[in-house]
């Protein structure tokens, strides 16, 4: 049933641009400047999608944002688009669109069943039934399988979004949203007055209802005002003008988000298919017009039915008749300029107007062009399976029954205008209900924030240009600018008052539909009022109203009118719900931006990354730092690679990178005092030129973290800390400083890049270092345990000192981070003629499990001192941060979970990191305690771990407990021993 | 109350639909009663449902400022689930999930309660480590629960993103097959409608305005409706928990802050089940039954009360949304806003009496208030029932943090906004 | 001016600078005057910088990027400072700490803006203005300079920064 | 996006800072009784309204600030230096 076609002549269309198109495989042709909708109805195709519940046959009745029903999908594959609105999609040659959420066509859509059982079907149904049989949820879940395929509109690809998309940070005195009439004058206006100047419109095309407009403004025709003004845009200096930018969101500071969409005409050269605009603007003025209304009416939902502005813009903006018999239902004087221009094309007018008495002009209007006016009367209800065919009309106070039945193609209606004040009240500002317009005025904001023009509830386009002169006026003037200024026109603007329609009271309520999208109808309104959910947001969430993509934009109002019949209250009374950003939706990509995948977060790399990649290092991500995991020769296994570093280095020497450690440089005359402040145990009494371990708490007294800080002069300290905690310290340090101990002299500064780290343990370390490192005297009593020196490479000076996290003899070597390269290079030589290697964070780890040391896993942001078997460290000669928390009764009690090593009961068993020890036949509950570190010991020949029991060393030493781990299937019997496995009395690190 | 069934939808479908009564009524709120709730959120109306099924104390208001559920209740994520590692938080978690089982038929009111399984990803070996010992304590209180290598991962999720350059990368997780998902809004009215028909009155637009003392105990409330006395008056009030305690001389250990969540356009089923990510900050993901990806991240980080969130915060989950499911990119996000969550010292609840006699707490659920509607409601109707905590409350006292038995799962101490 | 020796470039627009000194100073907030007076007089620079400035030295730049802090930038190996009494504050070589990236003008403004939250419109960012910011969440310090945006950033992440800032280059097409 | 006029560096966004939480602490000396510590590490006045708190800018200068912001409107009444030794060197401030 094709109806609409492309008139001759006419419209804002480039007739020699020939777009090839398609809709469901039907090859089509339109021309540049239509949008899919427009080319769609020119190609005499309205019936494009099913509708949400009930798949009713829906078609076009938009033709911008406030489209309902015309969702369609485009494209397919990994670029495919589900629920795109054909009215804001811009036809481009190649465009392919699908119908979707119908099977197995849009013909033919076996979901239409579900019209039958619509009694059964009303709003919240599906929280009545589906609960049994039996008590569990597993039932649900059955439902739930096909409720799911039933429910959703398009279909997502699974495929990654290979499109890239961009952000744009910016800033600009006044931000317009909005390029009609109002927005035009306002950013002219803005603009003369010396303003930097922002103007956002959604649309391809600016001029807003201007486009669509065969009237005059300001006694110029107005495509000839809209052209000189679009003139001066191009030439003004101080005004960037976006275009196809839609605003979705206002934020704190007057910080607008707008997206941007690439021009199709462009898609091969601009590589971004969105950009992501943050806008922050000193003063945002929205101007983004208003939204028509429909009217409700039994089978209002049939294709064919229209809002009677979008018949205009299609008529005038896209030279589309949409049909030839034309019944337009009006309560208001905005739809009689349409009637004039319908008729003025030809076509056959029938205007129903609600009201009884219409002014003098627009009486003259009617009858000049031959337009059948019908005063008083009202739609009643609709005609026809796949397109209308006749409507019933009646009184408009609802009494009284049908009057006569007309035969038409297009059923254009107005149920009044709705300001677009989506975004002020985003920011919290509620509207108030104006009676005589019916229509919701926005509130004022307490922020820079203004509504002009007909989204300030203006429907004349003078008054709409003269408001937005005046408040750009006003904006000019609150930034310290001069702009004539003007009285702000007051809202409304029609000759003869609009006149609401009253249902009438024999309408089959089941066949209204107020959320077309979600196929919310009159009856289920009603249903949710009678069962208590009358607030404005209980309605919304038990009917679904205004929940679907379009977030109720035509549907709110008519069923606040609604129920405020229902509910005998004024809508003013019953109030609105909160819209929320975004205005419109808004692709996930386009947020994220470059922000996504490899580049989500940076990545830190420690100055030896490509000397240790030289040397075979496989790479680990450890959250900030890339890291050298292991150095496998000959195709080994993470497990074989690390065993052997761990056996070459105890056997002779190893090296690794160590330069993620955080470094602090701590100076000042305080620097002491501040460190005794900090750490448990004392920094003061340490002479310069050694290092001392450091343990650091929280305020609550639970351990912060751990590492050395070398004093290297009477007032400067070298503070390490671990890797992963060192932004946390910084600032921790810096809060301490600033906030609380202002008095201190101290100047703190991170200096964990400005030096290459290299770790040397091992028997052979001494002669390691001593073989490449000159100016120094290695022997153990000049460089002694925990000793600081420096030294010099290839003329270059280096800091020591003598510090092992390995229980080996070792060193730690600092250097200026980009002369560690060559350092490395020298070590790794020399470490290989001394039947030594490199080793990664694996083999650190386990090295530093057979030393028992503390490591991550076992600072675990709940442990006491008291815990990790660190208690003595705690200085009793002055107080630090968090000494008074941690004497707190359950820090101190003795049942707590401590530090223990674990040992395999047979030899050859293991174990695992996270599994839970227990008495042995202990089988549920939380256990004694937990596992936290494990490797294997090539020099002790068996698995060792470290874990916390309850009670530790004192209730458990050489007692046997299980570790179980029934979530990797498996459970083996430990034994409990000190921690320090190797070397306890610490010869190898003296020697 | 008349039962919901299939059945009985066909028969009122018969007649029109034109007999459902209101499903629980409106009415004035009565000179007193024994026990008053602050709050009708779904924890406010567990309570009064549990006082009155379980504990046989029908005399009880459920005080609400604006309509049911319009706090926290209707502004979550709507995920539930009982992976909780530390004693106290998995027996209390574990407790509610099992109340979730048969919500549904002990309210007669679909919740929607979907066991569809909850994934942990773990994007590390340590992380492995850590999934492993938080299954191991979920298996041994009979909580099923699977770690996932990424082979496993791939077959259950094939479209998320496995790459080794991912800036993540996936080495599996931890899968608790019994958690999911439920309809936020369906567990306040189906609480709402069931303590209803049990006696409780479920007062709306009735603001509490202050507290009534009568020799320093609480005996009631002042409201926007005329003062309401009571022997015993519990606060439910998650975000606003401060503003109460302050109209009873009481400062606590709560922060408010901002939770942001976060609704796609509706489209065809494109995740099956829960998605939580296991790397630094906080990100999941799940489809509702209508068609919408709804997902959400960390909190905007500052004090606030404001129920609208920042740019700052969209962007990153968006951007960890991509990073992790890069088919999201073209999936367009429909609807975003707050809730107001309180965020105590240590990331746990607090379910206890007050230093202030007559005056009881329910408060401080931070991420977890949702998944905890039920057990929550069950052992605060204990505590007013019984003047004293269940046993499952009990860990969850206000005094904790004098004793140092904080319950801190995420280990990052008295900072709220890191929990 | 620093010879082309020094630029290695690697797209057109955006190039990495080597072979400078970075040297901060701290003052103690009563002797921060005194200090900053000695130290801007020993590298040439006409005056203290105020926050947000950068004051021209010989062969380098003198840039104020705390209250009590100055860093010097020194192109070629300079004299070296006037040492300074700890009582009036401290010193600290930067120099391996940080990698410098120079990206072209007017690109380096279009560049940075995808990155960040600054207002970087001329009156705003004019040539000499110093800015403390984060780009792609790496703390950096950035001033403007007669023809280029010069980038101060911690030399872990400079392979990270770049790969951003050459993909954004890709990106605008 | 709350924009905060650092003393140093101007306004910024507040993605640019880290949140320090209520400034009318007076945190106890290092020794002080058990009490003082609990009053001080735990409790919060958490108002809805006028909030005096802390903000590090951490990616700029790194200055801790004091911030007065209203916790419902968000509206920013006065962002001052937390330590106010370092006032005089601020005042020829950039923007």
């Amino acid at each position: 049933m094709s109806t609409g076609f492309r008139l001759p002549q006419g419209g804002l269309i480039d007739r020699n641009s020939q777009y090839r198109f398609s809709f469901d495989g039907r090859a089509l042709t339109g021309h540049a400047g239509d949008s899919l909708a427009s080319a769609l109805l020119a190609n005499g195709i309205q019936f494009v999608a099913r509708s949400f519940k009930y798949h009713r046959p829906r078609g076009i009745m938009g033709a911008g944002l406030e489209e309902a029903n015309a969702l369609v999908t485009l494209g397919d594959g990994a670029r495919s688009l589900p629920n795109a609105v054909a009215s804001t999609e811009e036809l481009h040659d190649g465009l392919s669109a699908h119908a979707q959420h119908c099977w197995p066509s849009l013909n033919t859509d076996f979901g239409a069943v579900n019209q039958l059982f619509s009694s059964l079907l009303g709003a919240g149904f599906y929280y009545k039934t589906f609960m049994g049989p039996g008590r569990g949820p597993k039932s649900w879940l059955f439902y739930e399988h096909f409720i799911r395929r039933a429910a959703g509109l398009g279909k997502a690809s699974r495929e990654p979004d290979p499109d890239q998309y961009e952000t744009v940070n910016t800033f600009c005195d006044l931000l317009i949203i909005g390029s009609g009439p109002a927005g035009l004058e306002a950013a002219r206006i803005a603009a003369e007055a010396g303003l930097d100047v922002i103007l956002a419109e959604r649309d391809f095309e600016l001029g807003g209802a201007l486009l669509a407009d065969t009237g005059t403004i300001e006694r110029q025709p107005a495509a000839q005002w809209l052209a000189s003004q679009v003139d001066r845009l191009s030439k003004s200096v101080n005004i960037r003008v976006l275009k196809r930018t839609t605003a979705f969101g206002l934020y704190d500071g007057t910080v607008a988000g707008l997206v941007e969409r690439r021009d199709p005409a462009q898609a091969t050269t601009i590589p971004w298919r969105e950009r992501f605009w943050i806008v922050r603007a000193k003063r945002i003025i929205i101007a983004a017009g208003a939204m028509e209304r429909p009217l409700l009416f039994a089978g209002n939902d049939r294709p064919g039915v229209m809002l009677a502005s979008a018949v205009g813009s299609y008529l005038n903006r896209w030279a589309v008749a949409p049909g030839r018999r034309v019944v337009l239902a009006t309560t208001n004087d905005s739809a009689y300029a349409t009637a004039r221009d319908l008729a003025i094309a030809g076509l056959s007018v029938t205007l129903i107007d609600s009201r009884d008495r219409i002014s003098e002009p627009l009486h003259r209007l009617a009858n000049n062009t031959g337009i059948d006016l019908r005063l008083g009367q009202s739609v009643r209800a609709t005609l026809g399976s796949r397109h209308v065919r006749t409507v019933d009309i009646g009184p408009a106070n609802g009494q009284g029954a049908v009057g006569s039945r007309l035969a038409c193609d297009i059923v254009a209606v107005s149920g009044g205008w709705s300001p677009t004040q989506h975004l002020l009240s985003q920011r919290g500002v509620k509207p108030s209900w104006n009676e005589s317009l019916q229509a919701f005025l926005p509130g004022r904001a307490n922020e820079p924030i203004d509504c002009v023009g007909s989204a300030a509830g203006l429907w004349r386009s003078d008054d709409c240009a003269r408001s937005g002169r005046a408040i750009a006026a006003a904006a000019a003037a609150a930034l310290g600018r001069k702009a004539p200024v003007e009285d702000i026109p007051a809202p409304g603007g029609w000759e003869t008052p609009i006149r609401p329609v009253r249902l009438a009271s024999d309408l089959n309520l089941k066949k209204i539909f107020v959320d077309l999208q979600h196929d919310v109808t009159a009856a289920d309104i009603l249903l949710a009022n009678q069962e208590g959910y009358e607030a404005p947001e209980l309605l919304k969430r038990y009917t679904t109203l205004g929940m679907a993509a379009d977030q109720g934009r035509t549907s709110a109002v008519p069923a606040l009118a609604l129920l405020s019949e229902m509910a005998n209250r004024s809508v003013g009374e019953i109030g609105t719900t909160t819209f929320r950003p975004p205005f419109a939706p808004v692709s996930i990509g386009a947020l994220a931006g470059m922000e996504r995948d490899k580049h989500l977060l940076p990545i830190r790399r420690s100055p030896l990354h490509d000397v240790v990649a030289d040397s075979g290092a496989h790479m680990l991500e450890t959250g900030l730092w890339m890291r050298p995991w292991y150095y496998p020769q000959n195709a080994e296994t993470v497990d074989e690679a690390y065993l052997r570093e761990m056996r070459q280095t105890r056997d002779a020497v190893g090296i690794c990178d160590v330069s993620t450690l955080g470094k602090i440089a701590v100076q000042g005359p305080d620097a002491a005092e501040f460190l005794d402040r900090v750490y448990v145990n004392g920094f003061k009494a340490m002479k310069a030129g050694m290092a001392r371990y450091g343990v650091m708490l929280r305020e609550d007294g639970i351990v912060m973290d751990d590492g050395t800080s070398w004093r290297l002069s009477e007032t400067e300290y070298f503070m390490t800390t671990t890797t992963g905690n060192a932004a946390k310290v910084m600032a921790w340090l810096e809060d301490l400083l600033e906030t609380r101990w202002p008095e201190l002299r101290v100047s703190l500064t991170s200096v964990t890049d400005q030096w290459a780290g290299i770790s040397v343990a091992g028997p052979h370390a001494r002669n390691l270092l001593a073989a490449n490192i000159g100016e120094l005297d290695f022997a153990n009593e000049a460089f002694p345990f925990m000793a600081v020196r420096n030294g010099v490479f290839n003329g270059v000076p280096c800091r020591l000192a003598r510090i092992s996290f390995s229980g080996e003899l070792a060193y730690e070597v600092y250097i200026g981070a980009s002369h560690g390269p060559a350092l490395w290079r020298a070590l790794r030589n020399t470490a290989k003629e001394l039947g030594g290697c490199a080793y990664g964070l694996e083999a650190l780890g386990a090295l530093r499990i057979e030393k028992g040391h503390v490591g991550g896993p076992e600072l675990d942001g709940r442990t006491t001192l008291e815990d990790l078997g660190l208690g003595r460290m705690a200085s009793t000669k002055k107080s630090f941060i968090g000494d008074v928390l941690r004497q707190r009764p359950d820090l101190r009690r003795d049942d707590r979970a401590r530090l223990v090593g674990l040992v395999p009961v047979t030899k050859g068993e293991m174990f695992k990191g996270g599994a839970i020890l227990a008495e042995q036949g202990q089988e549920d509950g939380h256990g004694l305690g937990w596992v936290t570190s494990v490797t294997e010991s090539p020099s002790l020949g068996h698995w060792i771990g470290l874990g916390f029991i309850q009670g530790g060393l004192d209730k458990w030493q050489g007692k046997t407990v299980l570790a179980a781990d029934p979530i990797r299937g498996r459970s083996t019997l430990v034994k409990i021993v000190a921690p320090h496995f190797l070397d306890p009395e610490g010869t190898r690190l003296h020697a | 109350m008349p039962r919901y069934s299939a059945l009985s939808l066909i028969n009122h479908a018969i007649t029109g639909n034109r007999d459902w009564p209101r499903a629980w009524p409106n009415p004035d709120p009565k000179p007193s009663y024994d026990v008053i709730v602050v709050g009708g959120g779904g924890h406010g109306l567990a309570t009064a449902y549990y006082l009155a099924r379980e504990f046989g104390i029908r005399n009880v208001a459920v005080l609400e400022k604006g309509y049911i559920g319009s706090g926290n209740a209707g502004r979550n994520t709507t995920i539930v689930r009982s992976n909780y590692m530390l004693p106290g938080a998995t027996e209390f978690y574990d407790f509610s999930l099992q109340l979730w089982n048969s919500l549904s038929h002990e309210l007669n009111y679909n919740v929607m309660f979907s066991p569809r399984g909850q994934i942990l990803l773990a994007h590390s070996p340590d992380a492995l480590d850590g999934a492993a010992r938080r299954g191991n304590i979920m298996r041994r209180h009979g909580i099923a629960a699977r770690l996932l290598n990424r082979q496993d991962m791939q077959d259950l999720v094939p479209h998320l993103d496995y790459r080794p350059t991912a800036r993540f990368p996936i080495w599996g997780g931890l899968m608790q097959p019994t958690a999911g998902t439920a309809r936020h809004d369906a567990v306040v009215w189906g609480y709402a409608r069931a303590a209803a028909a049990l006696g409780v009155d479920i007062i709306q637009n009735c603001e509490v305005t202050g507290f009534l003392r009568e020799g320093g105990r609480i005996v009631g409330v002042e409201t926007g409706r005329g003062q309401i006395r009571a022997g015993k008056t519990g606060i439910a009030v998650a975000g606003h928990t401060s503003r109460l305690g302050e109209m009873a001389g009481l400062s606590l250990p709560i922060e408010s802050h901002l939770l942001q969540a976060f609704v796609s356009e509706p489209i065809k089923p494109l995740l099956d089940y829960v998605i939580g990510f296991g790397g630094h900050g906080h990100f999941y993901i799940s489809q509702s039954d209508k068609g919408g990806m709804v997902f959400g991240g960390d909190l905007d980080m500052y004090n606030s009360y404001a129920q609208r969130g920042n740019l700052p915060v969209v962007r990153d989950v968006a951007a960890l949304g991509v990073s992790l499911m890069p088919c999201l990119g073209r999936v367009r996000l429909l609807r975003h806003w707050a809730g107001v969550m309180d965020m105590t010292m240590d990331g746990s609840h607090i379910i206890d009496r007050t230093p202030v006699d007559g005056l009881y707490l329910n408060a401080g659920w931070c991420y977890g208030g949702f998944k905890a509607t039920p057990a929550s409601g069950w052992c605060f109707a204990h505590l007013l029932a019984r003047d004293e905590p269940d046993k499952l409350a009990a860990p969850f006292s206000l005094d904790r943090f004098r004793r140092g038995a904080m319950i801190d799962e995420a280990g990052v101490g008295p900072i709220p906004k890191l929990h | 001016m620093p010879d082309a020796a020094q630029l290695s470039t690697a797209t057109p627009s955006i190039s990495e600078r080597t072979g400078w000194t970075l040297t901060q100073i701290h003052a103690w907030p009563e002797s921060f005057a005194q200090a900053a007076g000695s130290v801007a007089a020993a590298c040439g620079a006409s005056s203290i910088p105020a926050p947000g400035q950068a004051a021209e030295a010989t062969d380098g730049v003198l840039l104020r990027v705390h209250p009590q802090r100055l860093w010097l930038l020194q192109y070629v190996k300079a004299g070296a400072l006037p040492d300074l009494p700890v009582d009036q504050g401290v010193m600290l070589d930067l120099s391996q700490s940080r990698c410098l990236l120079r990206i072209a003008m007017p690109a380096a403004i279009d560049l940075i803006a995808g990155f960040c939250g600054l207002d970087l419109r001329a009156p705003a960012f004019p040539v000499g203005a110093v800015r403390l910011t984060s780009l792609h969440r790496i703390p950096v310090t950035l001033w403007r300079e007669a023809s280029h945006v010069a980038i101060l950033a911690p030399r872990s992440f400079s392979q990270s920064l770049r790969e951003a800032l050459e993909e954004a280059l890709r990106h605008r097409g | 996006m709350l924009r905060i006029k650092c003393p140093f560096c101007g306004e910024r966004d507040h993605s640019e800072f880290s949140y320090g939480g209520d400034a009318n602490i007076t945190y106890p000396d290092l020794a002080a009784p058990m009490e003082a510590w609990i009053e001080a590490v735990y409790r919060r006045a958490n108002p809805k309204g006028p909030h005096r708190e802390r903000w590090q800018h951490i990616d700029g200068c790194r200055l801790w600030l004091i911030v007065e912001r209203d916790t419902l409107t968000h509206e920013i009444a006065s962002v001052t230096l937390a330590k106010a030794a370092l006032a005089p060197l601020v005042d020829g401030q950039s923007s």
